[in-house]
């Protein structure tokens, strides 16, 4: 372990704060893209389907 | 009662949800806190000792400025019309508007303040103590500005004339809001006389507040 | 590869689903090795240890201002060209910018306060931060007041671009407000001040943290994308069924 | 769809003046209904038509006169029996249909009926789970009919209530008032076009 001196709940609270924004950013992405999908399979299930034509969930 | 929680229940939410404007109260705080130092100076003595009236102040005019839209949007889409027909009394629907809007707009303030506390150079017992007003504070600006808000309705006229009826009602709670949180900070006076005060006119707004503004609504819905 | 194909959001949505994996991937290295060297990096003879905070304060910082100006291009695509994608980008990137404004605050003042003994000074620099992350949250709660997003992305547009040409007017204003404040090292005319000791490591974590924006900002873009079509499908569903 | 009204009801009201800004609307207006029966009030514009419902729904103080209900729940007053349908749709962007139909539903309390079964009937319920804002204009409206179907009330004050509504929508609501009145309610209605049923003609203001 390396010596941090007397600062050191500075220092590894800027990293684990940093840790835990980062962590957040990241599941905010994952949970809102699995929240997005699972509605978009819903409507398509419930039959709605884009002008074009195509499923709405193919994303290809 | 089922009624005053739903009621409690959808204002919440619509303040929640998208255009709702439970956050952008604390933004506007935020906001104001941050601004003061450019007007006075980053002298970090004088801003702690001017934090509790800051802190107060910006309270004070964000929970003002939400409320504007307190019975405004209900009276534009209908909904009040059918609230004041209906079994409940106007009186305790008011209060449960005012109740939600204080859960959603008034206790995020509340929640701000530490942090707000450190821009301003409070230390821990300071801002515990503003916060702590501001927790029996902020329910009295709420329920007295209410009355502004229902005569905003009655007048057909929001923003600035609510401003100016409602702002001297509040002066009382700014007084000893801001009385007790120096006390705390640096005596001489003791915490608990300002302190009791303020939870005092809480109490009374909570009465006051409900059947002024039912009152004001029931002649203003033609 | 053209330009046009890209801003087809069906296109962008297949291109960006095959780059995702590589740009994480990229990311997580580049990451690894920059937390290796910063953690090895020697102490700085007069901050101590403390100057650690910097690896991640810097980057942070470096990424407020960065993404502000993606979101401004991205304005000036809605605005001139009145592309969807561009709306989707600005929008995207407005809550990632904030989260990193935010780290940059908060580091920053965990990094005062061993050297000025307080947690917040009025501090030129850490005062302007302060206020773009301010604009930032502006941004959002504007994106969030109106329900159309096609007309939220043109009010943030505006919002977005007479921001950034008032940055540096704040910047300045605050300056001069302030005066008390340490020059900036890395950036000061006639190269740097910094030690290669420090500036290797702190080179690479701003790169990964760039990248670690690219990434979640793509991410986000395509979470945006699926949201507008739930919005247009579900708008349709709405007028599907008459009676 | 069984009973909600205690026998016979007659709505009745007597010498009834509006005075509103300081300008008198119609005086001495006589008038009464009765369990069953549905009254369209007609008139020319601004001959307060509006105004006779919210006097009836207790938005409005009479100038004159008075408004009595004979034969309802002694309980409670007439505007507690009453659904009011205004021009304005006290319907939440912000909430979904669901949402919107079911805080009403809690709000006004009462003997209710399933708020699902009332979407069907009006026709909304693939839309149940999507926001209000994103409905029409004869949409809205029939969520607003919803509200009735859901809560039962004795008495419909409807403002123009088929505004907005296609004819498919149109006929739907004619069987809902059948139907309430067949279960013994009672219908005032303000309109200009025909309601869609046999209704009692009550003419105020005066002039064609």
């Amino acid at each position: 372990m390396m010596s941090l001196g007397p600062y050191a709940s500075f220092i590894v609270t800027s990293y684990a704060a940093a840790a835990i924004v980062v962590v957040m950013l990241i599941g905010w992405v994952v949970i809102d893209y699995r929240n997005q999908t699972a509605r978009l399979r819903e409507l398509d299930r419930s039959g709605v389907t884009r002008r074009s034509g195509r499923s709405a969930t193919d994303t290809p | 009662m089922t009624a005053l929680a739903a009621l409690i229940r959808r204002d919440i939410r619509i303040a929640l949800r998208v255009g709702g404007g439970a956050l952008i109260g604390v933004l506007f705080f935020l906001t104001v806190v941050v601004l003061m130092p450019f007007a006075v100076g980053p002298d970090l003595a004088l801003l702690s000792r001017l934090g509790p009236a800051i802190l107060w102040l910006g309270a004070l005019l964000a929970s003002l400025l939400t409320l504007d839209r307190l019975f405004m949007a209900d009276h534009e889409d209908g909904s009040l019309d059918l609230i004041a027909m209906s079994r409940t009394p106007l009186e305790l629907a008011c209060a449960a508007k005012a109740l939600a809007h204080w859960l959603a707009a008034g206790l995020p303030l509340v929640v701000a303040t530490p942090v707000l506390g450190l821009l301003l150079n409070l230390d821990m017992v300071a801002t515990g103590a503003v916060a702590l007003t501001l927790l029996a504070g902020t329910p009295a600006l709420t329920f007295t500005g209410m009355i502004g808000a229902a005569l905003a309705v009655t007048l057909h006229r929001g923003g600035l004339l609510m401003a100016v009826l409602v702002l001297p009602l509040s002066i009382p709670v700014l007084i000893f809001g801001v009385a007790a949180s120096q006390a705390a900070i640096a005596g001489p006076l003791s915490f608990g006389a300002p302190f009791s005060i303020l939870c005092a006119l809480s109490l009374v707004s909570l009465v006051i507040g409900p059947f002024a503004a039912a009152a004001s609504l029931k002649h203003g819905l033609d | 590869m053209s330009l046009i194909d890209l801003a087809n959001p069906t296109r962008f949505l297949a291109l960006s689903a095959r780059v995702l994996p590589w740009l994480a991937a990229a990311t997580v290295i580049l990451l690894t090795i920059g937390l290796y060297q910063s953690a090895s990096a020697p102490d700085d003879y007069q901050q101590g240890a403390t100057v650690k905070i910097m690896f991640i304060h810097v980057p942070n910082a470096w990424l407020s201002m960065f993404v502000w100006g993606v979101m401004s291009l991205a304005s000036l695509g809605t605005l001139v060209w009145r592309h969807p994608l561009a709306d989707v980008a600005a929008k995207a990137a407005a809550p990632i910018g904030a989260s990193f404004t935010f780290l940059a605050l908060l580091t920053g003042s965990l990094w005062g306060r061993p050297m000025w003994g307080t947690y917040w000074e009025w501090d030129a620099r850490l005062t302007s931060v302060l206020i773009l992350f301010l604009m930032y949250l502006g941004l959002m709660a504007l994106w969030r007041a109106v329900e159309d997003p096609s007309r939220a992305a043109r009010a943030a547009a505006v919002l977005t671009l007479v921001g950034a040409l008032n940055l540096p007017i704040i910047k300045f204003s605050v300056d001069w407000w302030n005066t008390l404040h340490q020059p900036a090292s890395v950036m000061r005319m006639g190269g740097s001040t910094l030690d290669k000791a420090f500036l290797v490591p702190l080179l690479v974590m701003a790169v990964a943290f760039t990248l670690l924006f690219v990434t979640l900002h793509l991410a986000a873009m395509r979470n945006e994308i699926l949201r507008r079509r739930v919005r247009s499908l579900q708008m349709m569903q709405a007028s599907q069924k008459a009676a | 769809m069984n009973g909600l009204v205690q026998g016979q009801m007659q709505l009745t009201g007597r010498g009834v003046t509006c005075v509103r800004g300081g300008r008198e609307v119609f005086s001495r207006l006589d008038f009464q209904a009765a369990s069953g029966e549905a009254v369209a009030v007609v008139g020319r514009n601004g001959s307060g038509k509006t105004s006779l419902l919210r006097l009836l729904a207790g938005l409005l103080i009479p100038a004159g006169g008075t408004i009595v209900l004979d034969g309802g729940d002694a309980d409670m007053t007439l505007p507690e029996q009453c659904h009011y349908l205004g021009h304005r749709d006290a319907l939440k962007p912000a909430l979904s249909v669901v949402e919107n139909l079911s805080f009403w539903a809690d709000f006004l309390g009462g003997e209710r009926c399933d708020a699902a079964a009332s979407l069907t009937t009006v026709g909304l319920d693939h839309a149940a789970l999507l926001p209000a804002a994103f409905l029409s204009a004869g949409q809205r409206r029939r969520l607003s009919l919803a509200r009735l179907l859901t809560v039962r009330r004795p008495v419909w004050l409807l403002d123009e209530p088929t505004n907005a509504l296609d004819a498919a929508g149109q006929e739907m609501f004619g069987g809902l008032m059948r139907a309430h009145l067949a279960r013994g309610g009672m219908i005032i209605a303000a309109t200009h076009a025909p309601l869609g049923i046999d209704a009692r003609e009550l003419r105020i203001g005066g002039g064609v």
